[in-house]
Parts: C-alpha cells; structure tokens; sequence
C-alpha cells in the first residue's frame, strides 16, 4: 500500500480548482479510499476458490481500510469551508475533458462515511450459501461503485460509477439470491438501466449544450456545467431534468418506479439487501441533490410540486402495501419505499430544513434499514424463511435478538431519541413551510409506519413460540459485535445529531443558495428563516450555521408552537 | 442529352431489374435465384451503357465489363455452393434451407 | 439529335425479346426452361448493346454470358438433375408472394415514375470530356457510314482498352484476384469430404422460444 | 471474325478520332503507348502484401506433399496481416505528417516515392485514395485477420477441415476490405465488395461436413448478389446523374454544378444504401445474417462480423458522409429509418432466440443500429465514432465468438442456450471471459462496448438527433436482457448453483494456444480500451476520411489532367479534435 500511494499522488494531482482552499492530505484520499476495495477485488479474483477464509479476510480488510479512510475525511473534514474538499482530479478523456475529478462535500461525507461502515459489516454479517469468492468479489466490487459515484465531480465518471454497480449487485442477486432470484435480479437490472439510458442522453446532451454556452469546448466538469447551465433554454433544462430524473426515480425508487425494489430485496442475499437498502437507494437522491437541483434549479422548483406528490404517495403506499406484507423482508422493501418516500420529500420542498433532513434521512434510512436487514439475515440463518405465518414467539427464546430489532424497528419508526425521528422531523417541518398539506399526508405516514412495523413485530416476536420456533438460540457474540455499531449509530445520532448537521448544512445552504441565485426566486426557507432561527441561523449567506443542539423534544415542542 | 429511345431502354432496364428481383424472392430453387442476380446485373449493365451514350462517355461500358467478371466470379462460386448443398441434399429447395426463417 | 429509325426498330424487338426472356426466367416451372429464356434475354441485350455502339461488350455479352456462364448453369442442372419442375402454386411463406410482388412492382413503379418524369433532362452529368464514344456528326456518305461505322466498333475496343488499362487500371487488376477467389472457391466447395455430420433435423420454429422466455421471465 | 479484320487492317490514320471541339485533351494518337497512370507503390503495398499473400500460401501449400507441419498456416497469414499492418505505417505517418517514428526517421527510405506534403493523397487514377479512415481501417481488418485466423486454427483441426484455404480466403477477403476502405472511385469500391463478399460466401459455405454451412453459404451467397445488383444500380444511378464514377470528382462535379433535377442522384443513394445495409445487415436487409452466422463455421462468423462489418461501415462512411455530405439532409432520413429499426428490431427479436449464434447475430444487428446512429450525425465527431465503435467492436464480437467457437465442440453445433448451462461452474475462465464480452456488448462502464456507445450518442446528440439517441439507449436496454439471458444461463441455472459434483473431464473445454491467445488478445482491449479509452480515441480522432484530388499530370505523362493540385478536406477535418 505504501508504494502505491505515491503512484496515485503522482497520477491524481491535488487542485484547488473547485476548493477555493486546499484541503489535501498530501496524498489523495478519496482516489486510494475508491481503489481500496477494487484492489481487494482483484486479489479475491487472483486467490484460489478453495482459501475461503483468507477471502473472506482480504474483502474485510479492504472494505475496512476503505471505511478508515471515509473516517479520516471525516476527521479531517472541515465543516465551515465553501466547497469540496480533497479534491483531487487525473484526466481520463482529454478530447472531452472528462477526469476523475473526486471530492466530497457536506453532503456527499456521510454517504461516504456510511458507505464505509455498513460494507465491513454487512460483509462480516452473513456468509455465502456457496461461491464465496465471486460472492465477496462482487460485494467489494459493488464498493467501489458505491464510493465513486459519491465522489464523482465530473459527470461522466458519475454516470460510469452509477451505471457499474448494477453488474455485482445484479450478480449478488442473480446468483445468491433466494427464490426467483433471477427474475428479481434481471427485472432490478433492466429498470435501472433503462433510467440510466435516459440519464447519459441527457448527461451528454447537457454538456453538449453547456459547450455551445462555454464557447465551444465540450466538458463534463460539474462545476464547468453549472457555470454554463445559464445558457440552457427552459424547456430544454426541463427536458433534460426528466431525463435524469428517471434515472433518479428508478433508483431511489419514487412511487411509480419502485416496483423492481420489493423483489430485488425480497430476492437478494442478506448483505445484498443490506447494501442496496443502505447505500444503492441513496444514490438516486444523492443524484437528485447533487445533479438535479444544482444543475437544474428551474426545473426543480418547476418539478418540486410533482415530486412531492409523488414522494407523499411513496410514503403512503409504500406503508399501506408494507401493512400487507406477509414476508419480513418485502415488508421492510416496502417501508423503503416510504422511507425514500420522504428523502425525495424532503429534497423538493426546497428549505435548509427540508433538504437537510432529507440528507439526514438518507443516512438513518441507510442505518435503521441495514441494520433490520441484518437482523433479518440473522433470523433467516436460524429459520430459513421470512414468512411472517411461520415465525412466533421469537422474543421468549431470544431475548436480546429481539431487543436489538425493537430498538432498530422504533428508529425506523420515528420515535424521538432514535435517528430516524430528527431526519423525518427534519423533512416535515421543511415540506411544512412550503406546504403545508403534504406534509400532513407524510405526517399520516409516520403513523402507518408505527402500524405495520408494531404489527409485524407483534406477529413474530410475541407469543408462544410453537415447534419449529423453540429452538431458535439467541444472538451469539459475533452477531452482537457485528450489529453493535450500529445500534450505537441508531442512538447516538438520535440524540446527537448535531456534528453531522454542523457538517451537512453549509453544503445544503449553498445548494439552496444557488438555486436562489440562479432562478431569481427566493425559496420559502429564507421567508420564513426567522421562525425557526435556532435551526437555521439568520437564513442569509454563508454564515456559521448556529451552535444551537438539536434535541428532538425541544424540536418537537418549537415545532407546535409553530403550527 | 439523350433522347427518348434512351428513355426506352433506361425503361427497359428498370422492368428487367424489376422483374429479376421479384423472381428471386419469389422462387425457391437455388439455380433459377441465381439465374435472376444475372437478370438484375443485366439489368444494370443496359442501365450503365445506355448513361454512357447518353453522357457520350465510354465510362459505361468500362463499368460493364467490371460487373461481366464480377457476374462470372459470382457464377463460378454460387454454382459451387449450389452443387455442394445439392450433394448433400438432393433436390432441395430454397425453404429447406430454412430461408428467411429470420 | 435525329433518331434513327432503324434504331428505334431494333429497340423494339429487343426489348419485347428481353421482356419475354425475363418472364420466362422467373415464370418458368423448369429451371431448363428458365435458363434458355435467360440466354434469349442476354441475346437481346446483347443487340442493344450493339444498338448504342457498344460493340465490343455486345460481343462479349455473347461470348461470356451465354456462352459461359449460362451453359455453366445448364452444365449443372444436367449434373445435379435438378431438372424436375416446380410447384409454383404453393406458397413457400405465409404471404411472402404478394409482398414480394409488391416490394417489385413499387421498385419498377417507382423507377419508372421516375424516368417519366425527368425524361431525357435525367441526366444530369456533364458529356465526357475526355472519352467521348463517337463522332457526334454521321457522315451523309452512307459507304462511308459503314466504314465509319466499322472503325468505330473498331475504335470502341481500342477505346474499352485504353481506359481498361489507364483510369480503371486498378480495378483491372482487381477483377483478377476477384478470378483468383473464385476459383479457389469453385475448388474448395468441390472437395467431397469423409464422415459427413448428420443432417439436421428441420427446427419448430419459434414458439417454443417464446414459451420459454415468458417461463423465465414469468 | 470480320470487326476483327477491321481493327488488324486498320491504318493508324484513319481511326483518328474527330473529337468535338473543345474537348479538354489533344487527340491521342491511338497507336501510341496506352497513358498508364502513375502508381504510388507504397500506397498500394497493404493491398499487395494480402493479396500476394494469400497466393504465395496457395503456391506454397501445393508445393507441400506432405501437407504443412501444424500452426504453420495460421503463423504465416499473421504474419502476413502483420506485414500488411506494417506496411500501412508509412501511410499513416504520411497522413498525419510524421517524418518519424520513435527513433527511426524514415524520411530518407524507398518509399519516398510518396508526395512529398503531408496529409492524405490519391493515386491510380484518383482510384485509391490514402487518407486516416483508410488507414485505420486497414489496421482494423488486418487485426480481425489475425484474430479470425487464430480462432481458425484450432478449430479447423478440430473439424478435419485442415487445409489452406480457410486462411488465404480471410486473406483474399481481407484484401478486398482494405480496397473497400481504400477506393475513391465507386467501381474499385463495388469490386473490392465483391472481392470481400465471395471470399466470405466461400468461408460460411466452407465446414463441408455439416450441411448447414454450405446452407448458410448458400443463403449468404443469394442475398449477397442481390444486394450486390442493388448497389450496382446505385451506382449506375450516381452515374447517370454525375457523368462520373470517381467519388472525388464527384464531389467535384456536384459541389460545382447543382444538378436541377437530382432524381437520379437520390434514387442513386436510396440504392446504394440498400446495398449498403445488406452487406452490414441493417434491417429490413437482416434477414440473412442470423441464419448465416447459425450455419457458418464460427471463426469465419467472428471475421465477418467484424471485418466485413467494418469494411461495409468504411465504404459508408466515405461515399455518404464524405462524398456526398452535402446532400446529408437527402439521405440522412433513410440512414435515420436503418437504425432506428436495427436498434429495435435487433434487440427485440435478439431476446427471442435460444441459440447462442442467432442472439449474437441478432445482437450484432442492433449494433449496427448504433453504428448507424453514429454515420447519421455526419459530423467528424460521427466519424471518429464510427471508427472507435468498430474497432472496439471487432475485439468484442471476435471474442464472444472465440468462447463460442470453444462451446461448440466438435461438431461446431453445441450453441443452444442449453449448451451454456453451468458453464460459470464447469468452465469457469471460460464463462467469466464470455461474461466479459457480453457485458462490454450490452455496454456496461469500464469496457470498450460502454465508450463506444458513449461517442455514438455524442455524435448523435451533437448533429441533434436527441430522439434517435434515446431510443438507442432504450434499445441498448432491451438488448441488455439477452445479454444477461447468456450470463443467467452459464452461472445462475445449475439447480441453485449449489450442486457441488465434480466437473466431469468431458465437460471441461480445453483452450488452445491459439484460441486463448486471441481470447485474450480480446479481453485485454475490450477491457483496456474500457478503462483508458485515450490512445483509441486520438487514433480514430485521426482517422479522418478525405477525397482528394491526384496532382495533375505533367504533359509529358499522357494528357490525363484530371485536375489542379489540392486537398480537398473532409467536413470539418480541422475540427477534428471535437
């Protein structure tokens, strides 16, 4: 590793083209912490099938070493500075001046931080049925994907890193899977990338048109295109916006697109499932954050009512259909759906509050559900089925089993003192002060949520365990420690979030500002800033965002008096 | 330039490469398939000799003396794909060769 | 320009034997029969090459065509006994007669919409300047009208040649590898090899494919 | 007998031709010397080297009583591909203004024959025109040789079908390629297609013991001289409406003179590109390609998937887009119509099939689809994406019939979808390789396959055919399934992949030296080209096609002054770096 670092530094050169200050290391991070899992691959691909365990340690480690380095960036992340940080760029296409330009914002930090823990653990979480060597492959692999496209500055090396994880992920499915494994991963595969169809005419015809603006050389530079994104006629910006917003949509999955998500999940092996929960649906929102608002400010605020509606119906049928659920894990899918449901919410509503939960959520989202499906891989170990019909007074023989997924089921709930209460409380209270109505649908949504998952829990946790369930044994300690962290996640960000929202909005300020700028209008957030000061600051201008902490109660209780 | 004799036999050669392609695609027997690729090239080369005159240009029939060796060439190579095909399969047909099964 | 009767007379004939020929090429139920319609139709163009001062390709018509390449085909219809007649009531393909039929007729409809409405003002390249067929005056001397006539058919195989040899010297000498490949074609296809694979079976065609798509994808 | 008597008496006087006046040239004296044109040896050397080639293994396999020791064929038409690669060196340095390479400055050697300025340049004529596509596509076919020829070698050893001419054929074909590429006049164009296409009848009809071959070669044959009239009435159409045959003076001709009544020149496109897309199989002129890569032996499918793909796109591209791109607004809607319906038709009916031969078949139409969509933007940026899309192409698709060759068997019939069951368990280098090439073919990132079609919709979206774009990307998405339709059945059908019964030696596939060595060959490029897609971007950047004019004649030649000195740059040469 050590020698190879200075080959990288050599090949990616630091710039403080897009940082305004130099953020670097003195060796580029973000491209090693890309590389590190690819490397595993390729030494899983070169190690004979039969050294199950050393393969099994190389992708952990990797992943591992992956995870340091996103926790380094955290580390040494800068929460007050204008821009990305390490940042670094080698050219890969000089005639169109397309690089690997990597860097991370407020935004994409803990995406990346969250990349980083829940690969190692889902990898440490369940073992393959059978192949372990193109299992673990393929997972690292589906790393490294995941890493590059929350780093990518450059438009094209974003498409490349969103269209490449589909290949492992629909391996993992296709071949590990459970069921009609195949059906899922082929159907997971041809949604996705029929989006992403959409989105590369539209990320080229978006530089193309950006040339035409920029005198006449053609770039994928992110930040070159949202500086020439001015020239874009209306109509066109609006046209392209919906070509990636399909890709988006798909992804994420919004309500009318979402239908490839119960059964790839339902399909996929549990650190599939866990990584596709966690991090693959973020990437849709990250997308839509990052490269729908950004580049296309009209076209959002022109769009922003549509995605509500379709982020309040994903909140609501993700939930209904999740009540109707008779198999754990599609029950879960679907509460995914609802979940993103608000992410999506969140993220149109267009105020610091509403965006940033929805960043916020992104992250809960990618914890809570990881976690239960984790859990759930746990339970499917011991009784090789999801059916609710057939599981039963699991919390008499498996006490801490049980503890552990109450406490995971309630934060993805939403009860306060749990993560995913602050970024769901976050969205509401933004899409509130836009509107207002919406919001109380998504507001119903908690309350399904709090229904099917009660529900479910009641169904297989309470009662007299029958036959089969009797013999189910409690967590074992390599279980524990696996599912530790993120139990620690669960409570700390629930009552603490404070750092990560320090870190998160200035980023999300400056989105905001620009879409301000660039459309002329003034977002309802800065209107209405003052009644929620403590949250958002002075609601002007860069400034430093309020020390103020977030507790949940104090939250809540402003939040009335508001209403 | 030109007259309407030329006219005549442009007319002619159009019927000609007509009638050769509708009787390839309409028989099945290999020879006479054949037989209508030489109609067509026919065809063509009035078309190229009749332009010539027309333009006063000997290019013309240059051009047809290329598209005789050309045809013969094809002749030679398809009567031995024929034959061999025939040895196998004697008396097949076009539609036992699964044509435009597609 | 004049147009000479006699030139518009042999037209005709030929045109009439060419049409005929082709007919009976494609119409045919006896690949014989379609071979010797074949060889009326090279004839007649044959003499329409003649006709436009083509002598030299006339000639070569004749020689090549109908004497070589068409006795070829003879040669192997007598070889092979394919000589049997055709069904041509029997439709080979759902439909695939009349589209075919309709694919022809708008080919030729088309073509000669085309040629109707230009007329002569078609073409539309400049007159040769370099390699102009013939003197584009006719003397009135009809003796010398003959001679002159012979020295162009004369004059039309120096002319053939010089351009044969300078402007498409190139293609030339292509036309002689394309020879080469032919024969070693004609070779090759002629080997009568040992354990000969068993014929295939005719497939279904299709349906079973589409059954067995929709079961993975159901 | 009596037209002969004429010309043998004739007196030199009398046959002096009474030219009208104003003719451009002196009276030739007719027994004077036939004015042969100039040739430029080194131009033409690729095009010897192949075709010699291919003779001198002719003479010497007969030569041979006891037949060749093993390899020795395969070994001698690489190299001779090889020689013909470096051969056209020279020419592309010459193109591009080079005067060295590395080290060695070859200023000073024999073929300075060629002229002295840089850029592209005709001779013979105008008949052969130098030029980057030219170039570029003569390395391109010779490579597909040289694969196509190492896939060959083994199998025909496998088949009992040893023997030389396989290899001179792909030599011969080759040549006639590398003419297509070459020819700046539409005879020598339709005589090189001929060339390539009875080499390539012979080769599908060329496993002479299954007679699904000879069927294929048969069926191949029919439709190829159809097509091949088709082209050639085109021509006579071009004719007609021009007065010439030479694509430059064409050009000429038609950027001087705006015919009044252009009839004859569309009707002239509408055919040559009928003939066009029989040869690249474009739908609706399909219909032959997936019978013919079913029957024909694979090696020689993997070829002509490629090479012949690739010398069909070169003729293309230098008649449409170069020769007549001022009428692009003519033909560009028929262009437009080919690959929209090769797109869609390919992939669907693509997905349908259950044989391995016909999929690839099917899919390969739906890649000239996106080819197409590439020469319909008639841009240099269209061009350059023509040529990348082919030469990355040709390794995919090469390789992806590597593997097939190697499922087949002996027998060269085992391509049923069932026949790739299981083969990620009992042949697993094999099914990943596969994999690789299948995936690049459905255009996923880090493969050649992904870039390629990256630069078509580029081409397409810059020339403003957004619509055309998206669809090809959709359909890029259907055709996805049928890849995956391979990669399910080779890793993810052996009864829940769990059967843990030792592979049987039967089911295990030997890769040969040469077969592997070409596989690899493949993989390597289809996956380098993926991840540094630079050096083939710059080098299809180069390979701008151009007409240019021959430097007139001096008198003393033979008065064949076909016109002043100048180069004639393709559209937009200069922007080429776009």
């Amino acid at each position: 590793m050590s020698t190879l670092v200075p080959a990288f530094a050599a090949v990616f050169e630091q710039t403080s083209e897009h940082t305004g200050e130099v953020t670097g290391l003195g060796f580029p991070l973000l491209p090693v912490m890309v590389l590190c899992p690819l490397l595993g691959a390729i030494v899983i691909a070169l190690l004979p099938k039969e050294r199950v365990d050393v393969i099994r340690l190389v992708a952990v480690l990797s992943s591992v070493a992956a995870g340091a380095l996103g926790i380094v960036a955290l580390a040494q992340f800068e929460p007050g500075a204008p821009g990305f940080q390490f940042v670094s760029s080698a050219t890969w296409i000089e005639s169109l001046d397309i690089k690997f330009i990597l860097g991370i914002d407020g935004i994409s930090l803990f995406l990346v931080v969250l990349t980083g823990i829940l690969f190692p653990i889902s990898l440490l979480a369940s073992k393959p049925e059978h192949d372990p060597k193109g299992y673990y492959a393929w997972l690292t692999l589906l790393e490294v994907g995941c890493l590059g496209v929350f780093c990518a500055l450059d438009l094209f090396v974003f498409f490349l890193f969103f269209e490449i994880t589909l290949v492992p992920l629909y391996m993992l499915i296709g071949k590990w899977g459970h069921g009609r494994r195949v059906y899922a991963a082929t159907k997971f595969f041809v949604f996705t990338m029929l989006g992403s169809a959409f989105m590369l005419v539209a990320i080229v015809s978006l530089a193309i048109l950006a040339k035409a603006g920029d005198g006449g050389t053609i770039s994928f530079d992110l930040q070159k295109v949202i500086a020439s994104q001015a020239n874009l006629g209306t109509v066109t910006s609006r046209l392209i916006f919906v070509g990636m917003a399909v890709a988006f949509m798909v992804k994420t999955p919004v309500f009318p697109f979402h239908t490839w998500l119960p059964d790839a999940h339902t399909e996929a092996p549990t650190a599939g499932s866990v990584n596709l929960a966690g991090i693959l649906l973020k990437l849709g929102t990250y997308g839509f954050l990052r490269y729908g608002l950004q580049l296309f400010p009209e076209a959002s605020l022109y769009f922003a009512p549509t995605m509500i509606t379709l982020g309040a119906i994903g909140i609501i049928y993700g939930g209904i259909v999740a009540a109707m659920q008779q198999n754990l894990k599609r029950l879960v899918a679907y509460s995914s759906v609802a979940h993103m449901g608000f992410c999506v919410m969140g993220l149109f509503a267009l105020t610091i509050e509403g965006v940033e939960g929805s960043v916020l959520q992104m992250i809960n989202h990618g914890i809570t559900t990881g976690a239960l499906f984790i859990l759930l891989g746990f339970l499917y170990r011991r009784r090789h089925t999801y059916e609710l019909a057939e599981l039963r007074g699991i919390q008499k023989v498996a006490p801490v089993f049980a503890g552990v997924f109450t406490v995971v089921m309630l934060a993805s709930i939403g009860v306060p003192g749990l993560n995913g209460f602050v970024g769901e409380f976050l969205v509401l209270a933004g899409t509130f002060i836009a509107h207002r109505w919406w919001a109380v649908v998504a507001a119903i949504g908690v309350i399904i949520a709090a229904l099917y998952l009660l529900w479910a829990y009641q169904r297989a946790f309470h009662g007299e365990p029958d036959e089969a369930n009797r013999t189910v044994p409690d967590l074992d300690w390599g279980e524990k420690l696996v599912i530790a962290p993120l139990v620690a996640l669960i409570v700390f960000l629930g009552v603490y979030p404070k750092p990560v929202l320090d870190r998160i909005e200035p980023a999300v300020r400056r989105v905001l500002e620009h879409v301000e700028v660039s459309t002329g209008r003034e977002l309802p957030s800065s209107r209405k800033g003052a009644d929620l000061a403590p949250l958002v600051g002075d609601g002007h201008g860069a400034s430093h965002p309020p020390a103020t902490g977030l507790d949940p109660g104090a939250e809540a209780e402003h939040a009335e008096a508001d209403r | 330039m030109g007259n309407d004799v030329n006219i005549g036999y442009l007319t002619l050669s159009a019927i000609l490469f007509g009638v050769g392609a509708i009787g390839l695609l309409v028989r099945r027997n290999a020879l006479v398939m054949l037989m209508c690729i030489e109609l067509m090239l026919n065809a063509v080369n009035l078309t190229f000799v009749t332009f010539g005159s027309m333009l006063n240009d000997i290019t013309g029939q240059v051009v047809v003396f290329f598209v005789l060796v050309v045809a013969a060439a094809e002749v030679v190579v398809g009567l031995g794909i024929i034959v061999a095909v025939a040895r196998r399969r004697p008396g097949a047909t076009a539609d036992d060769l699964r044509v435009l099964r597609g | 320009m004049p147009v000479p009767s006699m030139e518009v007379a042999i037209f005709f004939v030929c045109s009439l034997i060419a049409l005929a020929g082709s007919l009976g090429v494609v119409m045919s139920r006896n690949p014989v029969h379609s071979a010797l319609s074949l060889v009326a139709t090279l004839f007649a163009v044959a003499i329409l090459f003649l006709n436009q001062n083509a002598q030299f390709l006339g000639a070569v018509q004749v020689i090549v065509y109908t004497g070589a390449i068409v006795v070829l085909i003879l040669f192997v219809i007598m070889l092979l006994g394919v000589d049997r007649e055709e069904d041509l009531t029997v439709e080979p393909l759902v439909a695939q007669r009349p589209i075919a039929m309709i694919a022809g007729v708008v080919l030729i409809a088309g073509l000669l919409t085309i040629l109707f409405v230009g007329g002569a003002k078609l073409v539309t390249g400049e007159p040769s300047a370099n390699d102009p067929i013939m003197p584009t005056a006719a003397p009135a001397d009809s003796g010398e009208a003959i001679r002159q006539q012979q020295e162009i058919g004369a004059d039309n195989i120096r002319q053939v040649g010089a351009e044969l040899f300078s402007d498409y010297v190139f293609a030339f000498e292509v036309t002689a590898l394309l020879l080469t490949i032919a024969v070693v074609g004609a070779v090759l296809m002629a080997r009568r090899p040992r354990d000969l694979q068993p014929l295939p079976k005719p497939e279904a065609i299709d349906d079973e494919d589409l059954e067995a798509l929709s079961e993975e994808t159901a | 007998m009596s037209s002969l008597a004429v010309v043998l008496a004739q007196a030199p006087q009398t046959t002096v031709i009474n030219l009208a006046p104003g003719a451009g040239t002196p009276a030739a004296d007719p027994n004077a010397p036939i004015p042969t044109p100039p040739v430029l040896w080194a131009a033409l050397l690729p095009i010897l080297v192949l075709g010699i080639g291919g003779l001198v293994l002719l003479t010497i396999s007969s030569l041979l009583k006891k037949g060749a020791p093993r390899g020795f064929y395969t070994l001698y038409t690489v190299m001779v591909a090889g020689l013909s690669m470096a051969a056209a060196v020279p020419l592309w340095a010459k193109v591009n203004g080079w005067t060295k390479i590395a080290w060695w400055d070859f200023r000073d050697l024999w073929w300075q024959s060629l002229p002295t300025e840089a850029g592209p340049f005709s001779t013979l004529g105008q008949a052969i025109g130098v030029d980057g596509l030219s170039v570029f596509l003569i390395l391109l076919i010779c490579i597909a040789v040289i694969l196509g020829s190492l896939l060959s070698d083994d199998f025909l050893l496998r088949e009992g079908l040893e023997g030389p001419e396989t290899y001179a054929l792909l030599l011969f074909s080759a040549c006639g390629g590398v003419i297509m590429a070459m020819a700046d006049d539409l005879i020598v164009l339709f005589l090189g297609l001929e060339t390539l296409s009875i080499a390539v009848y012979v080769l599908a009809a060329s496993h002479l013991k299954r007679a699904q071959s000879q069927e294929a070669g048969l069926k191949y044959f029919v439709l190829g001289g159809f097509s091949s009239a088709f082209f050639l009435y085109g021509i006579a159409m071009l004719y007609g409406a021009t007065g010439t045959t030479n694509l430059v003076a064409m050009k000429d001709f038609l950027s001087r003179s705006i015919p009044a009544n252009n009839a004859l020149l569309l009707i002239g496109f509408a055919l040559l590109l009928v003939g066009f897309a029989f040869k690249v199989a474009a739908v609706p002129f399909h219909a032959w390609s997936p019978d013919v890569y079913d029957g024909a032996p694979t090696p020689s499918v993997a070829f002509m998937a490629s090479g012949v793909k690739a010398a069909g796109f070169a003729g293309l591209v230098r008649v449409f887009v170069v020769a007549f791109g001022q009428y692009a607004a003519d033909w560009q809607p028929i262009v437009y119509a080919l690959a929209v319906l090769s797109l869609v038709v390919g992939s669907v009916l693509a997905i349908v099939q259950n044989n391995v031969k016909r999929t690839l078949a099917y899919s390969s139409v739906s890649h000239v689809g996106f080819i197409l969509i590439a020469v319909e933007a008639a841009t240099p940026a269209g061009i350059q994406a023509v040529l990348f899309y082919l030469a990355s192409y040709t390794f995919m698709v090469v390789g992806s019939f590597g593997v097939v060759t190697l499922v087949g068997r002996v027998g060269d019939g085992r391509h049923s979808l069932d026949d790739y069951k299981g083969l990620g368990r009992t042949n697993p280098l094999l099914a990943a390789i596969f994999t690789v090439f299948l995936l690049a073919q459905a255009g996923v990132p880090f493969t050649a396959g992904f870039v390629a079609k990256f630069y078509a919709v580029i081409a397409a979206v810059d020339a403003g055919s957004t619509v055309l774009a998206v669809i090809a990307m959709i359909s890029a998405t259907i055709a996805a399934f049928l890849y995956l339709r391979i990669i399910v059945a080779m890793y993810m059908t052996d009864s829940d992949g769990r059967s843990a019964s030792p592979v049987s030696r039967a089911e295990r596939i030997r890769i040969p030296f040469a077969t592997g060595l070409s596989l690899l060959l493949c993989v390597l490029t289809t996956v380098g080209v993926g991840l540094l897609p630079g050096p083939l971007t710059e080098l299809s950047a180069k390979g701008t096609p151009s007409l240019v004019r021959e430097p007139a004649r001096t008198a003393t030649d033979g008065g064949l002054t076909v016109g002043t000195t100048g180069t004639e740059a393709a559209p937009g040469q200069s922007q080429q770096q776009g």
